[in-house]
């Protein structure tokens, strides 16, 4: 095989992953000619570090997609996060915030097991179950934490909101579900789970399983997306997360992943977060009413989604 | 076939209204049990009312979903109904058909829109519907810069306050008209069908020479038409535009239908249903502003009382 | 075959079904089947649809419970909870749908819940080790890489197979897996079949397909309505005592006898043309009342040429002519709208509404063809329900039942009410009895005949060839997107056709 | 059909274009004024400022806006800005981080800021205080005291305003129910926390309902029809809004009710409201609450750049609306969404609500 058919070859496999980078490119030429304060390091580095919590947040919706569900109740996961983060252990060295992280997974660990049991055993579609869930859980933030306030302990969250501790928690993060995704037998379980689940059973995957472990396993990168936001608020807040639910929705279909389950990539997904901050920078910096912002967002949307679906064609 | 499928198959043949209708009684009558005035002719008027506005936004959010469509722009498409009728009208009854004409005509491109994306370009209903709420969120805010104006005319506030017709604001019987119209094109219209078999197999629909592309473009225009003139008649309800007067209908609507027996997955339930899932979640919220507990639990109970009502009633079946 | 060589297996890891029984709801679907199978032994299950075949496999391979009765294998009872377990205890099954899951590539979904693991990751490197042993020894290309999505439809179900055979199952079932595959891919099968005889595997084999099923079983089955007719050695049958086992009587002929169609020429087709040459400069008439059928191999163009008759995909030259005016091109609508229907292969994906009833859809294309108004006469249209389920014999107890509730054949005879509600001038068929039972084929056969006596032109592409030379006036071969030959009257024999389609010989 | 769907596609492109001119277009227009300012630079300062606001979801935070952008266009003229940004985070707390960053990204000399959240924005005005950027925080306060200045308009005070009125005028005794605004915002749970504070005085006084309106006309007027239709007798109500209390006192009157003392906010509409139900006998208060704040803070930031030391805590004098002020606040020919303190003038009130 030459060179150009195999990569011809590699490309249509890997099609949706070089046309996300491409659109992606795309995005940071065009940015870079509109605004001139686009392409420098300091700009880039905000880009990246103020949207740590929404690019995990993307990764655990990405998942959830993956096995043919979605979560709607992400935003408010995280926001109840970041109420339990402030009021335990706020004051103290590094160790004090441990038993907030550590209630903060096992509460978003239980929540996934809760969306998934409802959305396997009792068979209610996942739309409305976490909908219905993130209601719920929007109440006890709001016991928990009246209004934003409370505190995370100071040593706790300097780390987590440098620039550079930021950076290796997002590639510790994206290596770690890129490998579970594509070298372990859980990965192809997803996958298989979300792209037939009546084939995944016949070859002897129990798909209830994998799907609320998926769930689950969502739910600890909630945590963690909940953690990193507490910290970088040093504080609570019982409605801060409720954006990301449609922003990670969106960056996640961005990123090409299909709502039928089975079809998308973690590192497109990565792209579709950095493409979406990157449109809401470049507004910024152009210093564009914000009305036009929506129109902007709602556009792109459609705009990427239709660049795939007639490819797909 | 399997037992399973035949179980699930049994399970669907009997009409899932009848448990919408029992789950809406045993509502009603623990309403009464904590408020004991709750069913007093006056709270009913008002809870109808409340029902009349989601219960139009609901009929074409079940057309949407017996297509295995959701429309997440229904919310602001009520919104922009609501600023674009009250500036129109400022006030004045001899601009009532001006402002309907204009409040129609924008539900309707909205919907074409709609439509022809989720038909033409094979974009998820999903998708396509949070895109053009995310543009019509924008819109609403250029159009009125932040600042909505305008005023409801007397004959509207009429329409939705008044008391011509005895205890029950006239708006009620424009939901009862609108349900007569749905449940007429549902059952007993070539329409109706073809909106049941395009959300049943929309390749086996394009192949039995059904009209796919415009049944879906026609589904989502009705939706849109229903959602802006709904923004319009809460004119005469609030007097003026909000914001965000359309916020609530997103989930509720959606709610609404499933409650009602419709699936997310398409080809089954009918409005009849949604009536009821509408009727619901309107005691349901006026129950829990009337009872005094702390917001939080208002919430916390709301969620619990849907996703209960979804499991008991078992009107979802899994789907693989 | 000599007893005496099987005498000597007894003692050998043998599967005996015992006394099984299996209900669904009310229905008994399975009463008291005895079966042994043997090792080194192809044993072929036969029946008419709802003979229970199909549901005994899923017995063994766990995915059902029984009701009553034993599996035993290797003296050991068994009772498998699930397919895992089934496949734990090494035994495979080739699915009669395609189980494969289209987004992912050929390797993963081989290794599919059972991935060879190196420290708990998933070795890449020993799976396709694994993958190239098995194409060496198997003999096929295909491409470890390639999502399944990109595959043709038998390289799908080669896939499939390898699925299995990947296993080293004792036990291994096919589900009908040759019903896509054309007689050259079949033979290929056949041939991966007889090696695993070779090793002493357990085979067991369901088809429709009688010609495969003498050609490649030592013993059958017959199965009937969920009871055991007979199992006897294949060479002591014939076709026709095998078809008298199955339906209880003797079919003397399952195609009614040819009639002459008239002679006005009523449709035509005018140099079809794709630009990516799967079809390319396809001509020819068809008279009123004829039957056309259409032979090749699979992938050939067939599916393209009737899609494209029909309106569903677009062709770039050419014309297509119905009663002299042209039909335009790549508008389903405007066909049906015509008369043009298509009786497509996959009837539950393509024609069905598997979770509306039978009454539904039987009128839904009238509907939307013939009633000129829009608001539904409910009394017509039961009247017509009930006329067409009648006319077609379609077994429902009621017309409100699910589609999905009903068999194969009878889903078929839906598809067929449907199409003929709307009164079309030309149907096309794409393998019309796929999967399908003798009797019923028998029925639709009979059907399609006495459609072209009214006077409708049918066009017929069919894997099967008995079938096409069964029923056709005219047969057209086709190879690689272009029309070889077309053969009327005596001409129309296997020989002909087999010469069609397997050589690029120009239309004589 | 597969023309269709180009023309969609190409529509679809033209609409992106179409907006990166809209951009394009916005830019030039900042360039000149660059330009201007250049021309003028010795005779003014030309600062860059920047404004954080959190979200432009009510009108009153338009207004608000608006205050600012005039202020803004009045300092450009006088020389003393160059160009002045303003970011919306549409109520994201992570999102107006990442705008504060990058109003810090575009150089601007003073930021103020409007939070989403009182302690989420406390480390990046610290980052920018550190890098010599003025920060000023008004309204909804962030929670640091490294700052260099804030202005406040007190929620709690304005609780506390309302809540007097209705103590005072239902006699210290009675039922009362009470419309927050939205559940967890820090506005709404300061202005409560006012009210409380002066409830919690009189023992007498029982609140048999507290419900999130949202600050919205429809929800609240749902929560009072249903309260009217339960057979709770209320004495009073207390409310944080001024559509709130305007959908009260409308259903009140549908439902023929006579009325009851409401706190209120000083919304064009509910002062229509009030003013043609005072002869049925209603009674209200309006605390002030200006929407010219944002105007103040970037006073406070401008003096800051001069070198002038400012407060660290500027609190906006509380005013308060009463039943015989209303004609000099009211303007029937504005809408019901105008906020009737403000140092606009009318013409540009105009121009907003036209």
């Amino acid at each position: 095989m030459t060179f150009k058919v195999r990569f011809v070859n590699h490309y249509k496999r890997r099609r949706d992953i070089y046309n996300i980078y491409a659109l992606l490119l795309l995005f940071v030429i065009i940015s870079s000619i509109l605004d001139k304060d686009f392409l420098t390091l300091r700009n880039l580095t905000n880009i990246f570090t103020t949207n740590v919590p929404f690019l995990i947040a993307a990764y655990a919706q990405t998942i959830v997609i993956l096995i043919g569900g979605v979560d709607l109740s992400i935003g408010a996961c995280i926001s109840l996060v970041t109420c339990i983060m402030a009021t335990i252990g706020t004051e103290g060295g590094w160790w004090s915030a441990m038993p907030g992280i550590f209630i903060s997974f096992l509460v978003c660990a239980v929540l996934g097991f809760m969306k998934g049991i409802l959305i396997t055993k009792f068979g209610i579609q996942a739309l409305i179950a976490t909908l219905s869930i993130s209601l719920i859980i929007g109440g006890f933030s709001l016991a928990i934490l009246d209004k934003p306030g409370g505190n995370v302990s100071k040593e706790f969250s300097k780390p987590f909101s440098s620039d550079i501790s930021l950076f290796i928690i997002c590639t510790i993060i994206f290596i770690l579900i890129w490998f579970m995704l594509n070298y372990t037998k859980f990965g192809k379980y997803i996958y298989a789970v979300g792209g037939n689940s009546l084939s995944a059973y016949s070859a002897g995957i129990n798909v209830d399983v994998v799907k609320i472990s998926g769930f689950i396993l969502s739910g600890f990168l909630i945590a963690l997306a909940g953690v990193v936001s507490a910290a970088s608020m040093r504080s609570g807040d019982p409605t801060s997360g409720e954006p990301l639910t449609l922003k990670s929705l969106t960056a996640s279909i961005i990123g090409g992943a299909s709502f039928s389950g089975g079809k998308g990539y973690i590192e497109c997904t990565f792209a579709g977060v950095i493409i979406f901050a990157i449109i809401n920078n470049i507004l910024n910096l152009l210093g564009v009413s914000t009305f036009y912002q929506y129109i902007a967002q709602g556009l792109l949307l459609i705009f990427a989604i239709a660049i795939t679906s007639i490819q797909d064609k | 076939m399997s037992l399973k499928e035949k179980k699930s198959n049994i399970f669907a043949n009997r009409n899932p209204n009848f448990f919408v209708y029992e789950i809406l009684i045993i509502f009603l009558l623990i309403s009464k049990l904590i408020v004991p005035s709750f069913l007093g002719i006056e709270n009913i008027s008002n809870i109808l009312r409340q029902s009349a506005f989601l219960g139009i936004v609901a009929a074409g959010q079940t057309l949407v979903i017996i297509t295995a469509g959701t429309d997440l722009s229904v919310s602001y498409l009520v919104t922009l109904g609501n600023v674009l009728s009250a500036q129109l009208l400022a006030g004045k009854d001899e601009n009532i058909p001006v402002a309907f004409i204009g409040v129609a005509l924008v539900g309707i491109i909205v919907g074409l829109i709609n439509g022809m994306g989720i038909y033409f370009l094979k974009i998820p209903s999903l998708v396509m519907t949070l895109g053009m709420g995310s543009v019509l969120q924008g819109v609403v805010l250029i159009f009125t810069k932040g600042a909505p104006k305008g005023n409801a005319s007397p004959a509207i506030r009429q329409l939705v306050s008044g008391n011509l017709l005895g205890p029950f604001p006239p708006v009620i019987f424009i939901w009862i008209m609108v349900s007569f119209i749905i449940i007429f094109l549902l059952k007993k219209t070539v329409f109706g069908r073809n909106v049941y078999s395009v959300g049943e197999n929309p390749i086996a629909s394009i192949r039995s020479g059904i009209p796919v592309g415009s049944t879906l473009v026609m589904v989502y225009i009705i939706c849109g038409f229903l959602s802006a003139i709904t923004g319009m008649l809460l004119v005469g309800y609030t007097g003026t535009s909000f914001l965000d007067a359309g916020t609530d209908y997103q989930m509720n609507s959606i709610a609404a239908v499933v409650m009602g027996g419709t699936l997310l997955s398409g080809g089954k339930g009918d409005y009849v249903g949604t009536i009821a899932g509408t009727i619901i979640i309107c005691v349901l919220l006026s129950l829990l502003n009337i009872v005094n507990v702390p917001t939080y639990s208002r919430q916390i109970i709301r969620g619990i009382v849907i996703l209960l009502i979804l499991i008991v009633s078992g009107l979802q079946h899994k789907r693989r | 075959m000599a007893p005496i060589k099987l005498a000597s297996r007894i003692c050998m890891k043998t599967l005996e079904v015992k006394e099984l029984t299996k209900y669904f709801g009310k229905n008994c679907v399975l009463n008291n089947v005895n079966i042994t199978f043997l090792p080194g032994e192809i044993h072929a299950i036969v029946g008419e649809n709802g003979a229970g075949k199909s549901t005994l496999l899923k017995i063994l391979m766990g995915q059902f419970p029984f009701d009553g009765g034993s599996i035993s294998y290797n003296n050991k009872k068994m009772i498998f909870r699930s397919p895992f377990d089934a496949k734990e205890n090494s035994f495979g099954l080739v699915y009669q749908e395609l189980t494969l899951i289209r987004e992912m590539s050929v390797l993963d979904n081989l290794f599919l819940g059972s991935e060879y693991t190196k420290h708990g990751f998933i070795s890449r490197k020993k799976q396709i080790e694994k993958f190239d042993f098995l194409k060496e020894k198997f003999q096929f290309d295909i491409s470890h890489d390639e999502p399944v999505k990109n595959l043709s439809l038998s390289k799908q179900y080669l896939v499939e197979v390898l699925r299995v055979l990947m296993e080293d199952s004792e036990v291994i079932m096919f589900d009908e897996t040759t019903s896509a595959l054309d007689d050259d891919e079949a033979e290929s099968l056949f041939d991966i079949i007889r090696m695993l005889k070779d090793s002493n595997k357990i085979i067991i084999f369901i088809s429709h397909r009688l010609n495969e099923i003498f050609a490649i079983s030592d013993k059958i089955t017959v199965l009937k309505d969920g009871e055991l007719v007979n199992t006897l050695f294949t060479d002591t049958l014939t076709h026709d005592s095998l078809i008298e086992l199955m339906v209880g009587r003797t079919i003397k002929d399952i195609y009614p006898a040819k009639i002459k169609p008239r002679d006005e020429i009523d449709f035509s087709v005018e140099g079809l043309t794709t630009k990516d040459l799967s079809l390319q400069n396809i001509s020819f008439d068809v008279r009123r009342g004829e039957i056309v059928g259409i032979a090749g191999l699979k992938g050939h163009g067939q599916n393209i040429l009737l899609d494209c008759i029909a309106g569903i995909r677009k062709y770039d030259t050419g014309k297509i002519k119905l009663e002299n005016h042209l039909i335009p091109r790549g508008n389903v609508r405007k066909a049906v709208k015509n008369g043009i229907f298509l009786v497509p292969e996959d009837r539950k994906t393509e024609a069905l509404f598997l979770n509306h009833s039978v009454g539904r859809n039987l009128t839904i294309s009238i509907l939307n063809n013939r009633y000129l108004y829009k608001v539904i006469n409910k009394k017509r249209e039961t009247n017509f329900i009930n006329d067409s389920v009648c006319e077609m014999n379609i077994k429902c107890s009621s017309y409100k039942n699910m589609v999905s509730e009903l068999s194969g054949g009878n889903q078929q005879k839906v598809v067929l009410g449907k199409v003929l509600g709307t009164e079309p001038k030309v149907l096309l068929f794409n393998e019309p009895t796929r999967g399908i039972d003798v009797n019923t084929k028998q029925e639709i056969m009979m059907r399609i005949r006495t459609l072209s006596d009214e006077g409708v032109s049918v066009i017929i592409y069919s894997s099967d060839l008995l079938e096409i030379i069964g029923i056709s006036n005219t047969v057209y071969t086709m190879y690689e997107g272009r029309i070889t030959r077309k053969l009327t009257d005596e001409q129309i024999n296997e020989i002909e056709i087999m010469q069609g389609i397997h050589s690029g010989g120009e239309m004589r | 059909m597969k023309n269709i769907k180009r023309i969609l596609m190409v529509a679809l492109i033209l609409c992106i274009i179409l907006l990166i001119g809209a951009c394009g277009k916005s830019t030039k227009e900042n360039d000149e004024s660059l330009k201007d300012s250049k021309d003028s630079q010795d005779s003014g300062s030309n600062y860059v400022v920047g404004f954080c606001n959190y979200t432009v979801s009510n009108s009153w935070q338009t207004q608000m806006e608006a205050e600012f952008k005039y202020a803004c266009e009045r300092l450009i003229e006088e020389g003393v800005l160059s160009k002045y940004y303003i970011t919306n985070a549409d109520g994201d707390a992570n999102k107006q981080i990442s705008d504060f960053k990058d109003l810090m990204t575009k150089k601007c000399d003073a930021i103020i800021i409007t939070a989403a959240s009182a302690s989420a924005l406390s480390p990046v005005c610290e980052e920018a205080v550190d890098e010599g950027i003025v920060v000023v925080s008004f309204d909804s306060l962030v929670d640091t005291s490294e700052i260099t200045g804030k202005v406040s308009c007190n929620d709690v005070e304005f609780g506390e305003i309302g809540a007097q009125f209705i103590a005072d005028s239902i006699g210290g005794k009675g039922k009362i129910a009470m419309l927050d605004g939205i559940a967890g915002s820090t506005c709404s749970e300061g202005r409560t926390e006012g009210a409380m504070n002066i409830f919690n005085k009189y023992p007498d006084i029982e609140i048999v309902n507290q419900t999130n309106a949202d600050w919205d006309y429809a929800k609240a007027k749902v929560v009072v029809e249903g309260l009217l239709n339960s057979g709770i007798e209320l004495d009073a109500i207390w409310s944080q809004g001024g559509a709130m209390t305007q959908a009260a006192v409308d259903a009140f009157n549908e439902a023929g009710k006579s009325l009851i003392p409401m706190s209120g906010e000083a919304s064009n509409g509910f002062l229509k409201v009030w003013k043609e139900n005072l002869d049925n006998g209603f009674s209200s208060i309006c605390p002030g609450y200006p929407t010219y704040i944002s105007e103040v803070a970037l006073e406070q930031a401008i003096r800051a750049l001069n070198g002038e030391t400012i407060e660290d805590l500027y609190v906006l004098p509380s005013g308060s609306i009463g039943d015989e002020d209303i004609d000099d606040y009211y303007n029937p020919e504005l809408p019901d969404s105008y906020w009737v303190i403000t140092h606009l003038t009318d013409e540009q009130v105009k121009e907003i609500f036209k």
